[in-house]
């Protein structure tokens, strides 16, 4: 049993960072930004540059979630902020063609194989019943954490408050003195930092390679989407919402039930429950699990 | 206080909405600005408040040439209160802190006293204050707008519309706080109306345009007193 | 009294625990023309969410012209001829002004029509009411790029292009020049006159006294005065709550 | 002068081993130019990208043979796309070599369409046989839910069956997940003897690790292609896996590995490069012995040479329907420093 | 080269019966469908169940409509409730469950090998195959001008723009939607067929959710909302991408960069259109409606 609420936090965190970050940009930059994935490459990967230079880990990675945020602060400056000017659409197709170009750069620069970070793999450890690897802990704290600190930026401070408004009414929020674009910006650098983050922790349980970004956008998707986009901390509970229904789909062994020693969902067919919960669960939320907004016609 | 020269001003590539615009507000004036449907009110006003890139023309706010400054700055550095036309709350937040970022600017010691004594003003409100401003009844969100704008004590308040939409007695009540405000801080106030007969009787002076041009120019209690014009731009209703 | 075309028994709304419409009773009498009045929050746009399908009820009764429409979407309560405007217009960015009049008049707008090459009979209609509503200008431009009170207008036009049996109008002249109030007034006698029921909200009492023989005045969700408009400065409690002084006055000054 | 297009997943979900395509034919390509090229001419290689997508690889096809009029195409990986694009070919008349996909339906192409490296059927007998010799039979399969891993479990499936083993279940992951914990965890609840296993690099890599850390790779592991599974993968996670693998000691094998960890500093990085090494040595070896680059002639000369070529991945014979009938594989271990035979 | 060209023709007439049926629904009604490919899908597992069970061509275009009329209705009986954006990920989620399925269910779809060896519909005539192609663009442009032209073309982009005022006025949001998909869904599915035909093999590898953002793309760079756009940016697209084989041969590159080269032209190719013409090639005509 722990080890299944273990594996559903470990699963969790997998999508959460990137999502939060896919989620926070939407609610400023009105439209999905298909880059931010490729952010969750670069992080891990400029990580592993710098740490093969011979800066200490946590430098390293301190550095390149920094530099992902000012990469995704450019790219928005120079290329999403034109685009978006005609249409969300169309700045997501250009935020795919950055995608594009970002793994054209890696593919030339670090090529297609896989790669981990050099640190010795730890034997698992027991811990209230899970099996538990260090690295495992140090991925889970350092994404709570960053979680955490997001959340207290969002809601408990001035800048919070500011992206708030300007997501509800950026033309207002001008009109009451704060700088939208200011804003914009702080939130398009915390979306990359976040994104580059998520990525290192997910690198850090297991290898990176320039498919992370790809692989990660129906997940990311899903879990933003199910938490309502635009809403970054809903986008946190959609992927526990979707990690619960893979874990369940995965480990019930209905079996017993039918008299059979072992029947279990086929692995083949677990992405499409998880697709199919998140059907299911827009038909009853249409706007997301976790949005309470009143609309009023 | 404010002056506008020569403006000319549009949307995006289209064509020129305001016609060169000569316009003063001197300190501690109300003025309203009259006109059609579609004549270019809000454009100028959002031309003040920044929204609108002037095409030609200057915009001179407190003396300082405004016309590159963008809204923000304007805003703070000129301590403007705007009240737009149309979306004027934060839909997604609460009246309390739709209010609150009205207040932002001020010391954090200053903001709850001013919020609790502007909640006196604007019992309406205070009853909802947790609500989300997007539930709000058409009146309720113009005098939320509108008291968001009065929270931080502004020298200049920009008002686009303030009484549509409310009932007759919010509407005196709103009317009698401009001319308040106006005594107790020397607030300069530049406001778009249509409700003529009411805003003229609490106004100095006032502009009429049309077509992107300023028709008249006139003391407000001349204007009110003048029969044609009465007939001719605020309805012979009134 | 003449059949109502529509007749509210009950009528329950709360938002949480706020009580917004606290058991309404009203019949809109065929061919009238009501002015439904109160202060700001007191409910009248959100009896006509409700009456519209937009929100959802929570108990009582609604027919139209005798039949249920409680289970109806808006659409359906719109095609049986109960149609709405709201207060705060929304326009679409990428229709002109021309274009969301068309497809305001419903006629021919099937799938059939279209494929089969069959075109509604005229744009006369149309036409007619954006030069009347001085709409003629902007025809041509986006209909959100007009300003707040030709986005009034237009919704209204639209509502008329409709051509309802009911219209309810939500604040039809906020915002809207005074002459051309006088000009919305005269559109909704002619279409009074050609048996469009009429129920109005409205702020402006020079307006509800030309156009309403009839006020009902809601306050707190409950319906608190149904006369004449030049006797509701009789009501006290509808002076204190609603008119003040001054409007007091304008409801008065026929008198 | 003889005129060679390719086209294999350069990037994608499979471009480690389209990489390895490409680097042993870029190997050949030199040897072969390196030797005067054939009909007094270099030999000609033109690699085209497919992405992994069928509509780019069709396009690449398509150029390679209406523009560039090669007369044989080499590739691609997935059996999904090496489909379609070699009944182009074959419609148009151009030789096919298939050197990555192992599906049977490759079989089913047509005449002008030959296989490189041994079908499904072939590794599956093999690798059935192998695991029942250590004696497992209770067994859980695990591959990737494309052509090939579906090919290759029913196809071990059903030889193990034919040997009195059992397979309890046959998981079949999808591909570029961020963990298989799910997968693993419901194969571990079954208690098999033994997992046979086969999964792309970056996916196996994954895997081996989250097996190690839940400690289900203390049930033995079987590995059908060795190097491709632990390619990418943590050696300590790996160590101690059972598996199989192609055979490449030949004496042309041998110079050829040398070459490569010459050329690229590394020893290979899927089973995957030999393949593309022999076909371009084998077509270049066709046009010799045809004294022509016409498809109709290099098929003739290919259905000769096919009568025991050996080529870096050992002996290649054609059947009758030109697919490697028979494929040498080495049974190995993996050590603590590296691949040791058993 | 000839017949390369041929080619490129064939599928970017093809693409335009996707880029079409998407911008009818993405364009005109709002309806920002993730799921498009699975319409592709549908119509292409259509012909090629119709030929696995040893049905004729004509048996397999039935099949494939019927497939994609019946999956239309499904995504439009979504749409009743959810807002835009959600809907979105909804179509996606259902394309997504259907390529699990034809991935698996390997007794009826053949699973991940797919179904191979289907007819070429006019023997193996390039010329042939364009005519039909063309043909059925042709008509598809014509009936889908014809509709966006008139009133139901109006009520349809109301719908995309304020579902509300739509409503107010009595039109019936859900059944706008589905007719809408209905017929936004029998070009993709004559896509299908045809493309099942002409490459003579179908598979789950077609039908990946990557390649519904290349039928974005065409949509996108050609014009939302405007048909010729939509075609235009279809063909762009595909001579982009027809092309890039030659800038890499032109640039001499070693085979080694050929992935990049790909990507970067590609990826750049799109940047560089969207950011010179940012609405598009030909964008929305607002006002062209007139009776
Ligand atoms: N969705 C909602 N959630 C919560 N409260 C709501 C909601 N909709 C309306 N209300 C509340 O119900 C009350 C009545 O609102 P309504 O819009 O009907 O007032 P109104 O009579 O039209 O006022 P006005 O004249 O200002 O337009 C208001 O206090 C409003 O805040
Ligand atoms: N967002 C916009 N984009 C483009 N053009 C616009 C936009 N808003 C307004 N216009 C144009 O500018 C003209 C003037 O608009 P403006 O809002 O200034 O009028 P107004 O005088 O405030 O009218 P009202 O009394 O109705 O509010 C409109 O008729 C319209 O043609
Ligand atoms: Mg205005
Ligand atoms: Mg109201």
């Amino acid at each position: 049993m722990s080890q299944l609420v273990f594996d559903l936090v470990l699963r969790t965190g997998d999508v959460a960072l990137v999502a939060v970050a896919l989620s926070a940009a939407y609610s400023l930059v009105r439209f999905p930004n298909i880059a931010t994935v490729y952010y969750a490459t670069i992080g891990p990967f400029l990580t592993y540059v710098l740490a093969r230079v011979g800066l200490a880990f946590w430098l390293a990675a301190a550095l390149a979630t920094v530099a992902v945020g000012v990469l995704a602060v450019v790219l928005n400056a120079t290329v999403f902020d034109r685009l978006l000017r005609s249409g969300s659409a169309i700045a997501m197709i250009g935020s795919l063609a950055v995608g594009m170009l970002v793994t054209a750069v890696l593919l030339v620069t670090a090529g297609p194989d896989s790669m981990r970070f050099a640190f010795a793999l730890s034997p698992p450890q027991d811990l209230l019943g899970a099996r538990v690897t260090a690295l495992q802990l140090w991925s889970m704290g350092l994404s709570s954490a960053a979680l955490l600190g997001f959340a207290l930026i969002l809601f408990f401070t001035d800048i919070g408050r500011c992206m708030r408004a300007t997501a509800a009414n950026a033309d207002l929020a001008r009109a009451t003195g704060i700088d939208a674009h200011g804003v914009i910006r702080v939130i398009t650098f915390a979306s990359g930092v976040l994104a580059a983050l998520g990525g290192i922790c997910l690198s850090l349980k297991g290898e990176l390679n320039i498919l992370m970004g790809p692989d990660l956008i129906l997940p990311v998707f899903a879990a933003a989407i199910l938490g309502g986009l635009g809403n970054p901390l809903g986008a946190i509970l959609g992927a526990a919402v979707i990690a619960l229904t893979e874990v369940i789909a995965a480990s019930t062994n209905f079996g017993p039930l039918l008299g059979q020693a072992f029947l279990f969902l086929p692995v083949n067919y677990i992405g499409a429950t998880s697709f199919a919960i998140l059907v299911l669960a827009l038909l009853f939320r249409p706007y997301g699990l976790f949005v309470n907004e009143v609309r009023r016609v | 206080m404010i002056e506008v020269t020569g403006l000319r001003a549009g949307y995006g590539d289209g064509p020129d909405i305001l016609h060169g615009i000569d316009l003063r507000v001197f300190a501690g004036e109300i003025v309203t600005i009259l006109g059609p449907n579609g004549c270019g009110k809000s454009t100028l006003l959002k031309a003040i408040g920044g929204f609108v890139e002037p095409r030609a023309g200057r915009i001179a706010i407190e003396g300082e040439d405004v016309g590159a400054v963008p809204v923000h700055r304007r805003i703070r550095e000129h301590r403007i209160g705007f009240v737009p036309q149309t979306d004027n709350v934060f839909r997604t937040m609460s009246v309390a802190e739709n209010i609150m970022l009205g207040a932002r600017l001020l010391p954090a010691r200053e903001q709850w006293a001013r919020f609790f004594s502007l909640m006196d003003t604007y019992p309406a409100l205070a009853g909802k204050r947790d609500r989300r401003a997007s539930a709000l009844s058409g009146g309720e969100r113009q005098l939320l707008s509108v008291a968001r704008a009065l929270i931080a004590g502004p020298t200049v308040l920009l008002l686009d519309e303030p009484s549509a939409g409310l009932s007759p007695v919010m509407m005196d009540e709103v009317f009698d706080e401009i001319v308040r405000i106006r005594e107790r801080t020397g607030m300069t106030i530049l406001m778009v109306e249509q409700n003529a007969v009411q805003a003229l009787s609490v106004s100095d002076r006032a502009y009429v345009l049309s077509l992107g041009r300023v028709a008249i120019e006139q003391p407000a209690p001349e204007l009110l007193a003048n029969p044609t014009l009465a007939g001719l731009y605020f309805g012979a209703a009134a | 009294m003449p059949e109502p075309v529509l007749s509210i028994r009950g009528l329950r709304k709360a938002f949480g625990a706020h009580v917004v419409l606290g058991g309404i009773d009203l019949d809109i009498a065929v061919g009238s023309i009501v002015g439904l009045l109160g202060p700001n929050g007191s409910g009248k746009s959100t009896l006509l969410d409700t009456v519209t399908g937009f929100v959802p009820k929570d108990a009582g009764r609604i027919e139209l012209d005798g039949r249920a429409i409680e289970s109806l979407d808006p659409g359906a309560i719109s095609r049986r001829g109960l149609v709405r405007t709201f207060q705060l217009p929304r326009m679409p960015a990428r229709m002109s002004v021309r274009e969301v009049m068309l497809a305001a008049e419903r006629s021919g707008s099937g799938l059939a029509d279209a494929l089969l090459g069959r075109r509604a009979p005229s744009a006369l209609a149309v036409d007619g009411l954006l030069e009347r509503l001085l709409l003629t200008p902007v025809a041509e431009q986006p209909a959100s790029a007009i300003s707040g009170g030709q986005k009034k207008l237009l919704s209204i036009a639209m509502a008329l292009a409709n051509r309802p049996r009911l219209l309810c109008l939500d604040e039809p002249t906020a915002g809207v020049h005074p002459n051309l109030r006088q000009e919305i007034m005269a559109l909704l006698r002619d279409a009074n006159a050609q048996g469009v029921t009429l129920v109005v909200v409205e702020h402006d009492m020079a307006f509800i006294r030309g156009l309403c023989p009839r006020c009902v005045v809601l306050d707190r969700g409950e319906l608190i005065a149904d006369c004449a408009p030049d006797d509701l400065a009789d009501h006290p409690r509808v002076v204190e709550a609603y008119l003040g002084r001054a409007g007091a006055r304008a409801a008065r000054k026929a008198a | 002068e003889l005129v060679v297009g390719a086209v294999i997943p350069l990037s994608g979900a499979s471009a480690t081993q389209g990489e390895d395509q490409r680097r042993g034919m870029e190997i050949a390509l030199e040897e072969i130019n390196a030797a005067g090229g054939v009909l007094g001419k270099p030999v000609k290689l033109i690699v085209e990208d497919s992405g992994g997508r069928v509509p780019s690889a069709l396009d690449a096809a398509k150029k390679l043979v209406t523009v560039d009029s090669v007369s044989a195409v080499i590739g691609e990986y997935s059996s999904g796309i090496t489909i379609p694009i070699g009944q182009y070919l074959v419609q148009s008349g151009k030789i096919h070599l298939n050197i990555g996909s192992s599906s049977n339906r490759i079989r089913d192409l047509g005449a002008t369409s030959f296989s490189v490296l041994g079908l499904e059927a072939v590794s599956s007998k093999f690798a059935a046989k192998d695991v029942v010799a250590q004696g497992w039979k209770k067994i859980v399969i695990v591959g990737p839910n494309n052509a090939y891993g579906q090919g290759m479990a029913s196809g071990v499936k059903e030889e193990l069956e034919k040997l009195g083993a059992t397979v309890m279940s046959t998981l079949l992951y999808t591909e570029g997940q961020t963990t298989y914990r799910r997968e693993l965890q419901q194969a571990a609840q079954m208690k098999p003897d033994a997992f046979v296993y086969s999964a792309y690099g970056k996916d196996a890599a994954l895997m081996n690790r989250e097996a190690f850390e839940l400690g289900i790779n203390k049930t033995p592991w079987y590995a059908i292609y060795l190097s491709m599974c632990t390619a990418d993968s943590q050696r300590e996670t790996v160590v101690g896996q059972y598996g199989m693998d192609l055979n490449f000691v030949g004496p042309n094998g041998k110079a050829y590995e040398e070459a490569y960890r010459k050329k690229y500093g590394m020893s290979f990085k899927t089973s995957f490069s030999g393949y593309g090494y022999d076909a371009l040595k084998l077509l270049a070896a066709a046009a010799g012995k045809a004294g022509s680059a016409e498809p109709a002639k290099l098929r003739e000369a290919l259905i000769e040479l096919g009568k025991g070529y050996e080529g870096a991945t050992g002996t290649i014979t054609f059947d009758a329907g030109r697919q490697r009938s028979e494929q040498p594989y080495l049974t190995l271990k993996m050590g603590q420093n590296g691949y040791e035979p058993r | 080269m000839f017949d390369f060209i041929l080619h490129v023709a064939i599928i970017a007439a093809l693409n335009g019966l996707l880029a079409l049926s998407l911008n009818l629904q993405l364009g005109y009604a709002g309806l920002a469908n993730f799921g498009q490919i699975a319409l592709f899908g549908a119509g292409a597992y259509g012909a090629a169940l119709a030929f696995s069970w040893g049905f004729g061509p004509f048996a397999g275009l039935l099949l494939g409509l019927a497939l994609v009329s019946l999956l239309a209705l499904v995504f439009a009986r979504l749409g009743r409730s959810l807002g835009a954006d959600y809907w979105g990920i909804a179509t996606l989620s259902i394309a997504e469950i259907l390529r699990t399925v034809a991935t698996n269910e390997t007794w009826l779809t053949g699973g991940a090998q797919g179904i191979g060896g289907l007819p070429q519909l006019f023997g193996f005539d390039l010329p042939g195959t364009l005519a039909l192609a063309a043909a059925a663009l042709l008509a598809t442009y014509l009936v889908l001008r014809g509709v966006t032209q008139s009133k139901f073309g109006l009520a349809v982009r109301l719908l995309r723009e304020e579902p509300q005022l739509a409503a107010s006025l009595g039109y019936d949001l859900a059944g706008l939607r589905r007719r809408v998909m209905l017929i936004s869904g029998v070009p993709a599915g004559l896509c299908g067929f045809l493309y099942a035909h002409y490459v003579t093999f179908v598979g789950p590898d077609q039908l990946f959710a990557s390649e519904t953002f290349f039928i974005w793309a065409m949509v996108v760079i050609g014009g939302l909302a405007n048909h010729s756009g939509a075609v235009l940016g279809a063909v762009a697209l595909q001579i982009l991408s027809a092309s890039i084989p030659f800038a890499k041969d032109a640039l001499g590159l070693t085979s080694e960069y050929v992935a990049a080269a790909r990507l970067t032209l590609t990826g750049g190719g799109l940047l560089l259109f969207l950011l010179l013409r940012p609405q598009g090639l030909l964008p929305e005509r607002i006002g062209s409606v007139r009776a």
